[in-house]
């Protein structure tokens, strides 16, 4: 390994950094708190240390890396069909998600096409794993803000959307179910009307938590005006998903820039869009974005198509050369994939774009001069996987 | 009235055991009652959930199960804490608890300690339980133990005033500081001259019993007001550091205070032991009016919980701002309309 | 239902003295993208002599190749300019092949040193390239729906480039990810902290002579362990061929 | 009509609960589970069963697993004949087959690439062991599993894939 002077000063620069962060946030005026890497606010082991006057925070820095698996790393040493099982672990509640913009970029690179069956479906899973991850961020954020019933409900009924997903893939969390041209397996029988159910029992989740959260004059005080983050700061930071929608910005990968394999234009449904971009305004939108999914997978269980949900592909899968990026709209935001393939069976690279890295990059501009409260609302309304972040 | 049915001559000694040792097995009970029907179960029930069903029938020895787990774990101390005030914080909070219950009455004689300043001296002993938690917030060596400490304190004394206020309204209606007083100014009124029902004071003071209601809801550091314990963000607050029985004791605290705060409100708003067609000179009185109280109490601590398991909770200076700017005004003007009707009506 | 449109045909990699938008037309003559050919077109104009290779895959993506010295006037002129507002992420890529293999080929293939000693050339991607380590950045233009995909060589001898954290804020954290991950450093810069790794940490982990442990200490299980016979037939052998 | 404050209608969405958990129609939305246990789909993937008849040591599902997890060792040996008269067939005898389950990150491409339809998966899930070494399971135990497999389902209309059975 060469290693050059300017390296070796910047590794010396950086190792200084690092302690001063530390020493820093001790020695100057007022008090550092440190949250997590254990700490019930950051679901994960995100750590972060604030520095605060009273209970006000001066400086706020994020620290990541607790969970650093090295995805990026881990792909290039397994073939295609292995790196699903890897990846669908990135963001470990809309996991099945996870898999979709990577089967893409290799069906991409392959000239390879899922049959329309296999597109419905995967549509449907897709918008399943967002139900229950947003559902969850439901729950999640009334626990943060302290009303604790709201996620108990959360984690009911997104059990019945969890026992749809894994009533077809045999998985819960971890679908592994995405295969390049198409899907591992085909639906079970009765499977199209419990969704249904599932998707009614959502609804009924979404209409609860408007009354005993959304609607709550204590939660509008809590997040109405915080954590405002303006256009130009959110695409700045790269921030997607309802995070940038909830600044206003009429934009969603799904209907915009969809990717072939998937199936939205089957389907009529709107992208909700909130001009405040508050705490508030990004709890809003979620909800109902979950209102919009819903209505989503039950029109595509409609309109399945019957057919075969493989397309034909050789059992040792090698991926011409190229590059290809896909993207798609994840639970949490603009999930992509930027792979490299070298005509191998493994990937050459494979670079994780994640949603929650962006998003949560934006949490040391947006918590100055907050309240200690306050950083906890807006972590949990910008609303991250620390799987997300770390990879 | 006094030895109505305890007419037996008991030695002052004699008396003061009796009461010690009621005092000693109440206290823990109600708040074991407290923590099994409203944290146990009315929330597991509120959350689509069954709630422990393991420890007894039903589960309902569960918490007592928990107390005896308490008890045999490890006693840690920090390092940099201060150990003796570290020690002495939940001793306070809890004596602040037990002094609480000294004039709570419970039927025409039984009362521990019938005070002519009874609310009074209910009022100023629950401030005490401040004392322990800024003790323990500080003593632990701990940010989040500091922090939660001293957000405890701020809410605390801001809440002070309301609760206080809050029943400077039922004391002019009711002309005594006397816990026994107040009930019987509420057993002997009328509404509209029909007295079949008495006067409960909820009635004439409604707003100062939602005020009441608010004010004790931030005394207990209870959702909406549980800033200074908030666990997704302080993580248990000025507790943090607590392991074993002393945990216990503040969570014992939390709940025998829940109690006897309840108990403050059945009796300044709902008539206390009193119950509507009962006698309050007959000796029935006082087998009825422990029941009619409890009854009471759970109704009010029903509310209490109700609110702590449905409200996401306020910042810290959005709920100082709730308290000096609205809750203090109003039970201001409480009082003043209150003094104007009972003078000239 | 929409299709790639000559996706997976135009495998061939583009090189310098051959223009990139011809060698899609020779498989397909309609196949033109003339939305990403006007934007590649006003980047050139914009950025002028900083451009160095554009490359086009129709009604897919747009890859542009730029000069390191002018990498942070790129950003700032996709901004400002040209509306490409979307920070969508910023890394790099080790083109050197890995002197490791897969570590599951054959037993023998676990000595990385023999390997190593005669390295494979250097094939570099879309839109061409001449040095092992390249950078990789993306923006998206939001109201149009188009994407870039930018690249810039950096030479061995000196692996710095322009930070870009004064024009898009979220490249901060992309920029420490590729510091501590592949040891290129930005100038500008001046939170260059490790993000992921321990501060102790050495070593560039996505470097691909970086070798991954957990493919290092333990043997591979595939390896047929099938006890032969005397005079055993070669299905098993021929099997592993097969996979490998 | 006056809006109902959302601080009053959450205390009814709490309360609605608290009535729908009691009433003998509504009930609980949870199960005690050790008395009482819920039936994972048939899809389920809670633990790998091993159908040893099938197997040939053909190491596919050991080279595919993505974590190295899966351990086979065979040695030749000559089989009886299939039809009577023929010559004795070779096949390989598996000495060993053990799957780590400390591991296993379940994701079922051994059972998706077996050939020889020997790895099934089964909703069997109360495996826990006390130490991590323990999860390390040899064919014997992987074959005991094969009785909680269940059937494969029927598919859901429009479907073309084919149906599978379950060798007993």
């Amino acid at each position: 390994m060469t290693v050059t002077d300017s390296q070796k000063m910047a590794y010396v620069a950086a190792q200084a950094a690092d302690a001063r962060v530390n020493l820093q946030f001790e020695t100057e005026d007022g008090m550092t708190l440190n949250m997590g890497p254990q700490h019930p606010a950051t679901h994960g082991t995100l750590r972060i240390v604030a520095q605060l006057d009273g209970e006000q925070v001066v400086r706020c820095e994020p620290i990541p890396g607790y969970m650093h698996r090295g995805y990026e790393k881990l792909c290039e040493v397994r073939t295609y069909p292995q790196v699903t099982t890897l990846i669908n672990r990135i963001d470990w509640l809309g996991s099945f998600a996870n898999e979709v913009p990577f089967i893409l970029a290799a069906e991409k690179l392959m000239d390879v096409e899922a049959p329309p069956r296999a597109q419905v479906i995967r549509t449907i899973l897709f918008e399943l794993s967002r139900l229950g991850n947003i559902s969850l961020f439901l729950g999640d954020l009334g626990i943060q803000l302290g009303g604790i019933t709201i996620g108990f409900y959360a984690f009911r009924d997104r059990e019945f959307v969890l026992n749809q997903i894994e009533a077809a893939t045999g998985g819960r969390f971890h679908p592994n179910f995405d295969r390049i041209g198409g899907l591992k397996d085909d639906l079970p029988k009765g499977w199209i009307a419990e969704t249904h159910l599932a998707m009614e029992r959502m609804r009924r989740l979404c209409d609860e938590f408007e009354e005993l959260v959304l609607g709550n004059e204590i939660f509008q005080a809590r997040t109405r005006g915080i954590g405002v983050i303006p256009t130009d700061i959110a695409t700045s930071y790269g921030m997607s998903g309802a995070n940038l929608r909830a600044t206003g910005v009429d934009w969603d990968l799904r209907r915009d820039a969809c990717p072939p394999g998937l199936s939205y234009d089957l389907a009529d449904w709107k992208v909700w869009t909130h001009p405040d971009g508050d705490s508030y305004a990004r709890t809003w939108i979620r909800l109902q974005e979950v209102r919009e999914s819903t209505h989503i997978v039950d029109q595509l269980l409609d309109s399945i198509p019957a057919g075969p949900i493989m397309a034909k592909v050789p059992r040792i899968i090698k991926v011409p050369e190229g590059e290809a990026w896909v993207a798609t709209e994840n639970p949490l935001g603009e999930m992509g994939y930027y792979v490299v393939s070298k005509g191998d069976l493994v990937p050459f690279r494979v670079k994780i774009r994640s949603a929650s890295f962006n998003n949560i990059s934006v949490v040391p501009w947006v918590t100055r001069g907050v309240f200690v409260p306050d950083v906890i609302t807006i972590l949990a309304s910008l609303y991250f996987i620390l799987g997300d972040i770390d990879r | 009235m006094s030895g109505l049915i305890f007419a037996i001559e008991l030695a002052y000694w004699q008396q003061t055991l009796i009461k010690v040792l009621v005092a000693a097995v109440l206290i823990p009970t109600t708040a074991l009652i407290l923590g099994i029907v409203f944290l146990f179960k009315m929330m597991s029930w509120m959350q689509s959930r069954m709630g422990p069903q393991e420890a007894g029938p039903r589960g309902l020895l569960q918490l007592a199960a928990d107390g005896l787990k308490f008890l045999q774990k490890e006693d840690i101390i920090p390092d940099r804490a201060d150990r003796f005030v570290f020690k002495a914080a939940p001793v306070v909070v809890l004596a602040s608890t037990f002094l609480t219950y000294v004039i709570l009455p419970a039927g025409p004689d039984l009362v521990i300690e019938n005070l002519p300043t009874g609310i009074f001296f209910a009022m100023a002993v629950s401030s005490l339980s401040v004392v322990g938690v800024l003790m323990a917030g500080w003593a632990s060596s701990n940010k989040y133990a500091l922090m939660g400490g001293l957000r405890a304190g701020g809410q605390l004394i801001a809440y002070e005033l309301p609760l206080i206020l809050a029943v400077m309204g039922v004391v002019i209606q009711a002309g005594s500081l006397s816990m026994q007083d107040i009930v019987w100014a509420q057993a002997d009124g009328s509404m509209f001259g029909f007295g079949g029902l008495g006067l409960p004071f909820v009635i004439t003071q409604v707003l100062a019993f939602f005020i009441f209601m608010a004010a004790i809801q931030a005394e207990l550091t209870q959702p909406p007001f549980d800033m200074p314990v908030a666990e997704s963000e302080v993580v248990g607050g000025f507790h943090v550091e607590y392991t074993g029985f002393r945990f216990l004791f503040f969570f014992l605290g939390e709940f025998a205070t829940a109690f006897a705060f309840a108990a403050i409100a059945a009796t300044l708003f709902l008539g206390g032991w009193w119950v509507p067609g009962v006698d309050p000179n007959s000796a029935l009185a006082n087998v009825v009016g422990p029941i009619a109280l409890f009854v009471k109490i759970m109704v009010v601590a029903f509310l209490i919980f109700w609110f702590r398991f449905t409200y996401p909770r306020f910042r810290e200076d959005q709920l100082q701002r709730f308290a000096w700017k609205y809750l203090i005004p109003l039970a201001l003007a409480n009082i003043t309309i209150t003094g104007i009707l009972v003078v000239v009506l | 239902m929409r299709t790639w449109l000559t996706a997976g045909r135009v495998i061939r990699l583009s090189s310098a003295d051959t223009p990139t938008t011809e060698s899609s037309e020779d498989v397909v003559e309609a196949v033109r993208d003339e939305r990403r050919e006007a934007l590649a077109e006003r980047l050139t104009t914009v950025l002028g002599d900083a451009v160095v290779e554009t490359h086009i895959r129709p009604g897919d993506d747009l890859w542009v190749r730029v000069n390191r010295e002018a990498w942070a006037e790129v950003a700032e002129a996709s901004r400002n300019r040209l509306g490409l507002r979307f920070f969508d992420f910023l890394s790099a890529i080790d083109w050197l092949p890995s002197p490791f293999g897969r570590d599951m080929d054959a037993q023998e293939d676990l000595d990385a040193g023999a390997s190593s000693s005669e390295p494979a050339p250097i094939v570099t991607g879309y839109a061409g390239g001449d040095t092992r380590f390249q950078l990789l950045a993306r923006l998206f233009d939001i109201d149009e729906h188009i994407g870039v995909t930018f690249k810039a060589d950096l030479p061995d001898e000196d692996l710095s480039a322009p930070t870009w954290t004064g024009t898009f804020l979220g490249a901060e954290w992309h920029e420490r990810e590729t510091w501590e991950m592949f040891g290129i450093s930005f100038t500008g810069n001046r939170n260059l902290v490790h993000l992921y790794l321990p501060g102790a940490f050495e070593g560039n982990p996505l470097r691909k002579d970086f070798p991954l442990l957990a493919r290092r200490v333990k043997p591979w299980p595939g390896i047929v362990d099938v006890e032969p016979m005397p005079g055993a037939d070669e299905e098993a052998d021929g099997d592993e061929a097969g996979a490998s | 009509m006056p809006k109902v404050p959302g601080m009053v209608k959450g205390l009814g969405v709490t309360f609605r609960t608290m009535v729908e958990t009691l009433k003998p129609s509504g009930g609980p939305a949870t199960v005690q589970y050790p008395h009482e246990k819920e039936e994972p789909s048939p899809r389920a993937r809670g633990v790998i069963a091993l159908h040893e008849e099938n197997c040939t040591a053909c190491m596919l599902c050991s080279r595919e697993c993505p974590d190295w997890c899966i351990y086979i060792e065979a040695h030749k040996t000559l089989a009886p004949p299939r039809r009577a008269g023929g010559k004795p067939r070779q096949v390989n005898q598996l000495d060993r087959f053990a799957i780590d389950y400390s591991l296993c990150m379940y994701c079922g491409i051994c059972v998706e690439v077996c050939p020889f339809e020997a790895l099934f998966w089964s909703p069997e899930y109360e495996f826990s062991e006390v130490s991590i070494a323990d999860l390390l399971h040899e064919k014997e135990r992987l074959g005991e599993w094969m009785e909680t497999v269940p059937d494969f389902e029927a598919y859901e209309a429009g479907s073309e894939a084919k149906g599978k059975k379950v060798p007993r």
